[in-house]
């Protein structure tokens, strides 16, 4: 496809946060890359009643945009900061019941998910059972495994993000996107009905015709829009092009653990905004 | 016998632990885990396979969280560890937070994978250094995954041992319950008892925790030490300031 | 692993045949590469019973190892040459019931061995219902979707191979194979037991270290043996290094019209083997 | 208007009816359907896309059986073809075989991807050249896959034509039938009615098929013929033996 409709290559990250709907139920994948630009834009336009799913966890976007006010729900395995400690606008937002908590495993969502993909209504999942979790998810089922006898097993209903919105190495000018070593980005972009995706560059050929990029490219058919966005997983990382700047996490850290720190931080590092740091 | 930290105890402790397992795969944060899995590995000739859960490094690394999950369900993991912001005598673990939930008192991170693996990988070890009766407590107030499951329910897998700052617990299956199997050098079986707040088996004789010998430290050193640096940097300076310099 | 146990690499493919259980259920990728040498090495150790699944079709080597006699029953959504014609030999011994047919669908095959890839004991799919396949297969049982309304959905066991066998372009000294574009292969070894695999060759670096092959690498921890078959995918095509041997195809599918003629075929090109052929 | 082979007509009216697909699959062993779809493809000035299964060139192959059939489930697919051994008239379509099942009379080759793609692709439009009371029978002997399904079975998908060698006919999912839409130039209704095994619709008046014009047939040439004969190189050279010499 040489001829992939003009409108792909969106630009600037703007455009695409403009096409996430307040109340979508967005997809967020937590290992590289992490599209930090493209949050940072969804919190600049006043997203509102997002739902978000974190693939399978998440750290400083989803806390960031709880903190922001953007979030209504999140269905998640589990949001921290890793090393950086616990989220805080997360946990905060939790306990005053400001977001709705879906608890899950990571297996759970990648379930969900691979349901969504496969376009059947639920997956079996082992484990679970005798769970707080599974008590606390009343859209999770349990079954008599029909091929076993007395084999109770849990059924988890499709994920269907709207979109899910990721960041990655590079595109080209028909819309595929190299994703590396990153395969689930596949489920994700597979069981939402649109993918947004940013990337450190558009590159000028097609990635599907390079038998040794093809096999870690997701096709154009999955990709609604694309933005140009260098250091759009900053300050998180991005293998191969920067690792993450551990002092911003940090920052971010101390200053998310009360709201006023939070609002300050937010006013200095995304409401006002440089272009190179967009 | 040279002078070993508290860290070297513990991963060697575990390392031990280890040694039927061809397949340890080993979770985020998890730096002590993650070294004794390092040393198990070192000791068979690098025959037995190690996957660390996010390691950008060959050979640790894995395809991604689906993958393992998928390794795990299909018997290809032999071991895996757990942790708990509370831990219960049924071997319960809490991962979720601390009140009514959702609107919990403290909210934690969330169940991760744990109401999968725990009952999927035959050896989970479960590992939390703070032995206080804060973490131990008499029952959980959320259980992020079950420590046991009725005879019913497919469970292959599921807790081997606990291991703690002060102690090792083995976990008995057939009755649900801890046993305490060791005590580290210079605690006491009344420390943990003081220190634990769920009932326990104890026998009348409770031996210390064997301390690592010179073969097991110099692989420490020398292999695990410089190996678990590329995930956990800070604890590798922290705990091995000339090794990782 | 620079220390992957040495028997992992056998020579010749007559050690990996020597492996395959008789009555052992061996599943066959389609696509590259069809690993023709090593199912003519079965033939020649005379393996019996074999329970083939074809995945999710298949085309000359099932048709060779059915007419040499080492089937009992074949599971598979179709068995055809392709533009070279009907499998004959598949086709006399389901006529005959000298092999058990198990009739499928692609998706139901390939749903099968991901349930078996992800532990699950069934996996549900679309279709199928008020099809012959189904009302021929006792072992798909049709459920009420626990998430709708009088919604009934077919649901498929686990199909949990003892090995796959495939082809491929190369391997490394530690085990791992590269398969290219053809990512289902992973879902196959995933699937099964053990894998048994024909390369090209043997390279010299560790596959998985470089970035670009890894994410078309298929792990060493689900290859049980490796053996080096220069063109072991022959008369079949690996593509990007030989195509299809039209001619030598079409003979075997115009010997292999009778019993006879396969007989011929069979000492000609399997029985009496010179080594660059193996 | 110039002249036109059989194979042009067929392509030409297969094309018409996949104007509103935005992406169209051909299967194995379709090179009429599979230059329809390249010839729509085409006319739309390349906006729609054409996954033929089997192919190794851009843009045309798949990420595989999974990615394709998981890609029809989420509705990303708008039109596919079938053909059959036998088909009835309630569209069913026979890829298996003739006679008690399993050891049965004729076998062929197996149901494929049909009782699947027949229920989750929109458009599914039966192709057989071959049009004679041996492949159009009043019941099919085994259903490879239904042509109708109960109003509680979930089917977004099913059939939408039947394109022979010598006419079109429209499905009726409602009243679950055939209806004649048109037959080929040269050819009758009566011979339609001779060759027919089963019962179908029949309006007053039968149109004939519209013949390629001549916007379509240079399309066809110039474009289709050199793209199809990647994956069907025999079948182009003998239709277009100019065009891709």
């Amino acid at each position: 496809m040489n001829d992939a409709p003009a409108s792909l290559l969106l630009d600037p990250v703007e455009a695409l946060a403009a096409r996430i709907a307040d109340g979508a139920k967005v997809a967020l994948f937590k290992d590289c890359g992490v599209p930090m630009a493209l949050g940072r834009a969804l919190v600049r336009r006043r997203a509102r009643d997002l739902h978000l799913v974190t693939v399978p966890t998440g750290g400083m976007l989803p806390d960031l945009l709880i903190g922001a006010g953007c979030v209504a729900t999140v269905e998640t395995a589990g949001v921290t900061l890793g090393e950086f400690g616990l989220a805080p606008r997360f946990i905060a937002a939790v306990k005053t019941g400001e977001v709705q908590i879906r608890d899950a495993t990571c297996p759970a969502i990648y379930a969900g998910l691979q349901a969504a993909e496969k376009g059947i209504p639920f997956m079996p999942l082992r484990g679970l059972l005798g769970s707080d979790v599974l008590a606390s998810r009343a859209d999770f089922k349990v079954i008599d495994n029909p091929f076993g006898e007395d084999d109770p097993i849990v059924c988890l209903p499709a994920i269907r993000p709207d979109c899910a919105i990721f960041h990655a190495p590079c595109a080209d000018r028909d819309g595929n996107v190299y994703i590396a070593r990153q395969a689930e980005m596949k489920i994700l972009a597979h069981a939402a009905r649109e993918s947004f995706v940013t990337v450190e560059r558009i590159v000028d050929f097609n990635l599907l015709e390079d038998d040794r990029l093809a096999p870690a490219t997701l096709n154009a058919l999955y990709v609604s829009a694309i933005a140009e966005a260098p250091g759009g997983a900053a300050p998180l990382n991005l293998p191969g092009h920067y690792d993450y700047d551990t002092d911003a996490i940090r920052a971010y850290a101390k200053a998310a653990a009360t709201p006023e720190g939070f609002r300050v931080w937010l006013a200095a590092h995304v409401l006002v905004q440089t272009g190179a740091a967009a | 016998m040279g002078s070993y930290t508290s860290e070297e105890l513990l991963i060697a402790t575990i390392a031990d632990m280890l040694e039927p397992a061809r397949h340890i795969a080993v979770g985020v944060l998890s730096p002590i885990p993650g070294s004794a899995a390092l040393l198990a590995r070192a000791r068979s000739g690098n025959t037995k396979k190690v996957s660390i859960i996010g390691s950008m490094e060959e050979p640790y690394r894995t395809d991604g969280g689906v993958d393992l999950f998928d390794c795990a369900a299909q018997g290809r993991i032999d071991a895996f560890f757990l942790s708990g912001g509370q831990i219960d005598g049924q071997a319960n673990i809490n991962l979720t937070g601390i009140g009514d939930y959702p609107r919990q008192d403290v909210r934690w991170s969330g169940a991760f994978g744990s109401a999968y693996l725990y009952f999927l990988v035959p050896r989970v070890i479960l590992f939390r250094e703070e032995h206080s009766r804060r973490v131990f407590v008499p029952q959980v107030d959320f259980i992020s995954a079950p420590g046991t499951s009725a005879p019913n329910v497919y469970r292959p897998g599921g807790p081997h041992a606990l291991v703690t700052g002060l102690c090792v617990f083995l976990f008995e299956r057939a009755r649900g319950r801890f046993r305490l199997a060791s005590v580290h050098p210079g605690h006491s079986v009344e420390e943990v008892r003081d220190e634990t707040g769920f009932d326990f088996d104890c026998p009348d004789h409770v031996p210390t925790t064997r301390t690592p010998d010179d073969a097991t430290l110099s692989l420490v050193r020398e292999r695990v030490a410089p190996a678990i640096a590329s995930p956990y940097p800070a604890f590798a300076r922290r705990v091995w300031p000339q090794a990782v310099a």
